[in-house]
């Protein structure tokens, strides 16, 4: 019982939240919704006992994603009043397309069942079940070569993000360490001998 | 109990709030980023739910490429965003007619 | 340090049992936050004295000169902040301006729920404890962020971008780090990484040093604490992030700012000198006092990090922004890296203390 | 023990990537060093393995490393099988692959692509491994194929050479024929087993038997036959049989060592290996066995008679390879798989023996090839000599040697089988001795015996080559002279493949055969008073008088049997048919496709015209082209809804 009451509490601000990040006027107010979207997500599925997942969600979304945005959101210098224009015009069509997409999902997920799967309840764990070793195991084994390619995949985005965004800016005086650390005592001091001058 | 079709009927409704999100926030391409985020966390709950109510891992490790998938997306499409904005001090979508055929 | 059933037995005799549980939890986090929160209180009192100290001068010496001169100077403190006005500027967002110090202080004060006091005191002794602290870490940045956005100023928001960036960055050195320590104790439970570490040298400190340099250091970052502060940086955009805060909600930043610091003590102290494990433990017979486990030890070994954010402080000029962000990515991620490397190895072939997992 | 499989079928690879795409900078020795440290690696773990699986009695190993892909309920495997005939494969390739890698380093030794040679052959191992591990259909065509780019590669080596890029463009296209013919028989097999895995099919392989090809209402074929015959022809153009053969002799362009490893020890017997490798399902056709045995025997014979008429001692050397590999097919065909495979061993050690000693003559003659500027070499290069000597020896099956051993049991199961066409084959294989004889002596005689015919000037640098070819030659010529005592009774008569190789008992001529063997000993003594050594003394004999005692008779028979002589010369006329019958088809053929299917139908209808299509459609849509990114977003979600509505009204 309680976990189900606790399923529906965060279920509901869920579809608030996410009500409000389409909804809110502010980019910035939708950001930061969509960060109370993922929390509250993190706590379903640790509800679900999926809970290795539902804290990498807090972790990279919450944690690295979401600031990602922000920070985008913040620093970019939007003119909001343009930005809201015309939202009125649409929302006859999304509210038809939106309710038909959930009338046709609901429909074929409560009311005809999906063959009978979608009635059930979760299988009991076992007594000492980690979620997070079967994942490992499950990762590190099976899907192996899958997870060297995500990994690659996200070598390259990051790649990719810093070769877009990077900028040589002149005037700059930053510090090249090496050339510091490499430089020695002749390069900066040049002792010279002179034959000493006649008094005249 | 929570049944499967609670957590499918969750993200449905989540699905289609990010539908119609992207018809709202047509202009604003961040928001719209946002709400491809958003998809990504409807679908990821079908990954999960799945996964926990068949007993099977495989699904939760497919949450976690995707998780993958989606950082790297985003990480790439904010890349671009700002490029953009830099080019054109705008992010407005109806500036960005380029792909016209 | 404390054993709670007396409070669960009066408890459980004066309401239903159906509330004794929810009831106890309150109880137990309202008495650990009050700890906390007096800790950090001589805290601060401690970081003026050690500093006068080392810079040769007295430090607080007029108030509560009864026993130690100055002993109640944070009590003062807080009755002044309390009783000024929090100002909110006139173009800021009220709603977020006044959320940031929430988001700020909350973070570093859940954290606290898994750590463990002692072998029998821990509020959750859940299974991905160690993944629990990496994602609150991450957590505690949006009240910055927030706090510089807010308040519609450059100098501000040009604070929490600056912090920001840098806490963004350093996490990823941290977590490194904490990848090391759980590779050690082959668990993402913080009982059972300090269980790892129990016996003769069996303190992860001495096989990872490596990693703990970079943790500590990556923890004073987190914490935008000197030498790494160019996120308040005084001498260029005034107090960063909280500069248009005052007043009590200033108060939380700075609560929160030291909570952090106290936190980041306790961290390493679990992940690398054996938490609540006593440094006699192998050297003497198990039954002798000094060889036990417990909150002595744990509290004991804290100060030492404590002390060092302090010292810290007082020795170290403050890094430019660019060598903040060199330091991050060019030197402590690449040390980590190669000492995971060289971890495996060690694991692997069953070199060092762990020979346990795998 | 599975990664031990793993590490023999890798070592080469890494030897060859890092020799192929570091040679620069690791230099010739490095090249050198790393590669035969590889293929040594390979070559050591492989007699551990056959050690372990003959006589510490380990089970075989049949198991998937990696699943490549699932489609449709087949799975792609690489996987290995290891039983008792890969794994004597395994010792074989890899055992002569090491002695060529090592005689490698003498005889390239000026040459400037050394470092690719060394990768080369380092690859060609590692593919040759794959194939003979495989324990899958999808792994053995891998294999087939790396063997036969690897080839190919080897072939023109030296691309500068017109002849030589001839000689692998040859060897390409006619290796193209058979494989349509051996992707055709794994379809097959496909198709009627649902599995790609040997086991599987092996198990299933009575449904193919139960199955029929209905070709059309009135011609129906058992589909077994079908099956086998396709996955023959595979094995024809990888073996060089009949008609299919064209490839090998004009493959002798390549390097010397390249033409010992491949094209006499490992790729050319990869066809053998994977005929006895199915030998479940071809012993379920009596039909696909004949064809095996008729082609087999005509190779052995007509190829053989053809090393008489060549001067050029690498093609003689080929045309015996020749003329070898049809016995071996002619072993397979009479169901005496353990022959075959005891022969391909045998041939493997001697005829690569045999390559390397005409390789370190053609070296120390200055890269002349032809015999008639040879002669008298023996008091030069005694090791060379002696060396090739045991080779030729073996190679006609002089009694106690390892190539009588091998032949005259296969000889002998010919004899014992009444399958159709195993008369003609027995007088094939009997004759074919004495030809082989006569060949191999008359190579012999011309290169080493009698008088000195080079010009002056090769004839004052002539020596011993140095160490590094001689010694692979001593190494290889010890199998060749003993490995016969040894092998011939488990092997042939014994249980030694066990279950790796399958015969119905009516067709178990060589468990007739062994009912009177009485050791290694008694084969070689009774064997003195059978027909085989005789012929084989014969050929000696004639050799000697024709072309060391009397060489004018040499040439008066020549003059006389002039019709003969040109018939052989011109190799039967197998090339002048491929040129002026199939080729000028092909050409029509093809011409006439690309007239009317390219030209017209391609370039104007499909091309063309769709590009014009698509152009004309493109100028309607790019109205809808708005260039918003939304307004794509939309299209998205509009076709998620519309198949959300197709999934509502199709439930």
């Amino acid at each position: 019982m309680f976990p189900t009451i606790l399923f529906f509490t965060f279920a509901a601000t869920l579809i608030a939240a996410a009500l409000g990040v389409i909804l809110a006027r502010n980019p910035v107010y939708s950001a930061l919704l969509l960060v109370l979207c993922f929390f509250n997500s993190a706590v379903i599925w640790l509800l679900l006992d999926a809970e290795f997942l539902g804290i990498v969600l807090v972790l990279v979304y919450v944690g690295a994603v979401m600031v990602l945005f922000l920070f985008v959101v913040m620093m970019l210098d939007i003119n909001l009043a343009e930005l809201r224009k015309g939202l009125a015009s649409y929302w006859p069509l999304a509210v038809a397309i939106a309710g038909f997409v959930v009338f046709a999902m609901i429909n074929i997920i409560v009311v005809k069942h999906l063959g009978g799967m979608s009635m059930r309840t979760a299988p009991a764990l076992a007594a000492n079940y980690s979620n997070t070793r079967e994942l490992g195991t499950a990762l590190f084994t099976r899907y192996a070569y899958p997870a060297q390619i995500a990994a690659v995949i996200l070598l390259v985005a990051s790649v990719a993000a810093i070769v877009l965004t990077l900028r040589r800016r002149t005037g700059g005086k930053p510090q090249n360490i090496a050339q510091q650390v490499a430089v020695r005592a002749k390069d900066r001091v040049r002792i010279v001998k002179m034959a000493s001058e006649k008094r005249p | 109990m929570i049944t499967l079709n609670y957590v499918l009927t969750l993200s449905a409704i989540l699905f289609a709030i990010a539908v119609a999100g992207v018809f709202l926030n047509r202009r604003n391409i961040i928001v719209l980023l946002m709400c491809i985020e958003l998809m990504l966390l409807a679908v990821n709950f079908n990954f999960v739910a799945f996964s926990r109510y068949l007993g099977d891992i495989g699904g939760q490790i497919f949450v976690f490429f995707i998780l993958t998938v989606a950082a790297a997306e985003a990480a790439i499409g904010l890349a671009i965003l700002v490029v953009v904005f830099r080019e054109r001090r705008s992010i407005e979508v109806e500036d960005l007619d380029t792909l016209q055929g | 340090m404390w054993d709670w059933s007396p409070i669960r037995d009066w408890l459980s005799g004066i309401i239903t049992p159906y509330w004794t549980l929810p009831m106890l939890l309150a109880v137990q986090t309202l008495m650990v936050m009050i700890c906390i929160i007096l800790t950090m209180a001589f805290y601060t009192l401690a970081e003026r004295k050690v500093i006068g100290w080392i810079q040769a001068r007295k430090g607080p010496n007029r108030i509560g000169g009864l026993l130690i001169p100055g002993l109640a100077q944070p009590f003062a403190d807080v009755v002044k902040l309390m009783f000024k006005e929090i100002i909110i500027p006139a173009d800021s967002n009220g709603f977020l301006f006044r959320l940031a110090p929430f988001l700020a202080l909350v973070p570093s004060l859940a954290i606290w729920a898994v750590i463990p006091f002692s072998p029998q005191h821990a509020f959750a002794n859940i299974d991905a404890g160690l993944l629990y602290v990496l994602a609150l870490t991450s957590m505690g940045v949006y009240g910055i962020i927030l706090a510089g956005w807010a308040a519609n100023s450059k100098y501000a928001f040009l604070g929490a971008m600056r912090s920001a960036a840098q806490i963004v960055a350093y996490e990823i050195a941290m977590g490194f780090a904490m990848v090391g320590v759980l590779m050690a104790a082959g668990s993402l439970n913080i009982g059972d990484i300090i269980q790892a570490q129990a016996g003769l040298f069996g303190w992860n400190w001495t096989w990872l040093f490596p990693l703990l340099v970079v943790y500590f250091i990556s923890g004073v970052a987190e914490t935008n604490r000197a030498p790494f502060d160019v996120a308040e940086g005084e001498s260029e955009i005034v107090a960063g992030f909280h500069v248009d805060y005052s007043g009590m909600a200033f108060a939380l930043f700075f609560i929160a700012e030291y909570v952090n610091m106290i936190l980041i003590s306790a961290l390493t102290v679990i992940f690398f000198f054996g938490g609540w494990l006593s440094p006699f433990d192998g050297w003497l017979p198990e039954d002798s006092w000094l060889a036990a486990p417990g909150f002595f030890w744990f509290g004991l070994k804290t100060l030492f990090p404590m002390f060092t954010f302090l010292w810290l402080r007082a020795t170290f000029p403050r890094y430019r922004y660019d060598q903040i962000m060199r330091l991050g990515w060019k030197a402590l991620i690449p040390v980590t890296l190669v000492w995971l490397l060289v971890e495996g190895f060690m694991v692997y072939f069953h070199v060092g203390p762990w020979k346990g997992h795998l | 023990m599975q990664s031990i499989y793993l590490t023999i079928a890798l070592a080469p690879l890494v030897a060859a990537v890092i020799a192929g795409l570091f040679g620069k900078s690791i230099g010739r020795a490095g090249a050198h060093s790393i590669t035969i440290l590889g293929v040594g690696i390979s070559c050591i773990l492989s007699c551990y393995v056959l050690y372990q699986i003959v006589f510490a009695g380990q089970a075989p190993f049949n198991g998937a490393v990696y699943t490549w892909l699932v489609s449709d309920g087949v799975t792609m495997d690489v996987g290995f099988l290891i039983d008792r005939l890969s794994a004597l494969m395994m010792v074989v390739v890899t055992f002569v692959s090491l002695m060529v890698h090592v005689y490698t380093i003498g005889y390239m030794h000026d040459d400037a692509g050394y470092q690719r040679f060394f990768s080369y052959i380092s690859l060609f191992t590692f593919s040759m491994l794959m194939l003979v591990m495989s324990n899958n259909f999808v792994q053995l065509f891998f294999g087939w194929e790396a063997v036969g780019v690897v080839s190919y590669l080897l072939i023109g080596f030296w691309y500068t050479r017109p002849t030589a890029i001839f000689a692998n463009l040859k060897a390409f296209l006619v290796n193209r024929v058979g494989d349509f013919g051996f992707v055709l028989g794994i379809a097959a097999v496909l198709r009627y087993t649902g599995s790609m895995d040997y086991a599987t099919v092996f198990a299933h392989a009575d449904q193919i038997a139960a199955a029929q090809i209905h070709v059309s209402s009135s011609i129906v074929w058992p589909a077994i036959t079908f099956t086998c015959i396709c996955l023959f022809v595979g094995a024809m153009g990888k073996s060089a049989q009949v008609p299919l053969h064209v490839w090998l002799p004009d493959s002798m362009e390549g390097p010397t060592p390249i033409s010992a490893l491949i094209h006499a020890a490992t790729m050319v017997t990869a066809g053998i290996f994977m005929v006895a490798r199915m030998s479940p399902l071809f012993e379920l056709s009596e039909t696909a066995l004949s064809t095996v045995l008729i082609i087999g025997s005509t190779t052995a014979f007509f190829m053989g008679l053809l090393g008489i008429v060549n001067n050029d001692i690498k093609r003689v050397v080929a045309y015996s390879t020749l003329s070898q590999l049809g016995y071996m097919t002619v072993a397979l065909g009479v169901s005496a798989y353990s022959a075959g495979i005891f022969h391909l061993m045998t041939h493997a050690f001697f005829k690569a023996l045999l390559f390397l000693a005409a390789g370190s003559v053609i070296m120390a003659m200055h890269h002349e090839q032809d015999m008639r500027k040879m002669g008298g070499l023996k008091k030069y290069m005694p090791i060379t000599y002696w060396t090739c000597l045991v080779g030729s020896l073996a190679l006609i099956g002089f009694p106690g040697s390892s190539g009588f051993f091998s032949k005259d049991a296969l000889i002998d199961a010919v004899h014992e089988s009444h399958r159709t066409g195993s008369g003609y084959a027995y007088f094939c294989v009997l004759t074919g001795v004495f030809i082989t004889a006569l060949y191999t002596f008359r190579m012999f005689f011309m290169t080493f015996e009698g008088k000195e015919r080079m010009d002056h000037h090769t004839q004052e640098h002539l020596h011993e080559s140095p160490w590094v070819v001689t010694v692979p030659l001593i190494l290889l010529a010890i199998p060749s002279a003993l490995i016969g005592w040894f092998a011939v009774k488990p092997v042939l008569f014994g249980d030694y493949f066990g279950g790796a190789i399958h015969v119905l008992p009516a067709n178990d001529v060589l468990g007739r055969v062994g009912e009177e063997f009485h050791g290694s000993g008694a084969f070689v003594w009774s064997a003195l008073t059978a027909l085989p050594v005789w012929f084989a003394a014969l050929g000696v004999f004639t050799a000697w008088v024709f072309f060391l005692k009397r060489p004018d008779l040499a040439d008066s028979a020549e003059r006389r049997f002039k019709w003969l002589h040109t018939i052989l010369v011109n190799k039967y006329g197998f090339d002048w048919f491929n040129e002026h019958v199939i080729m000028v088809a092909a050409r029509a053929l093809g011409g006439g496709l690309w007239r009317f299917g390219d030209q017209i139908v391609i370039d104007e209808g499909l091309v063309n015209g769709s590009a014009r299509t698509v152009g004309w459609l493109g100028s309607v849509m790019r109205y809808a082209q708005s260039g918003y990114l939304y307004h794509y977003a939309f299209a998205m979600i509009l076709g998620l809804a519309s198949f959300l509505l197709w999934i509502l009204w199709r439930t």
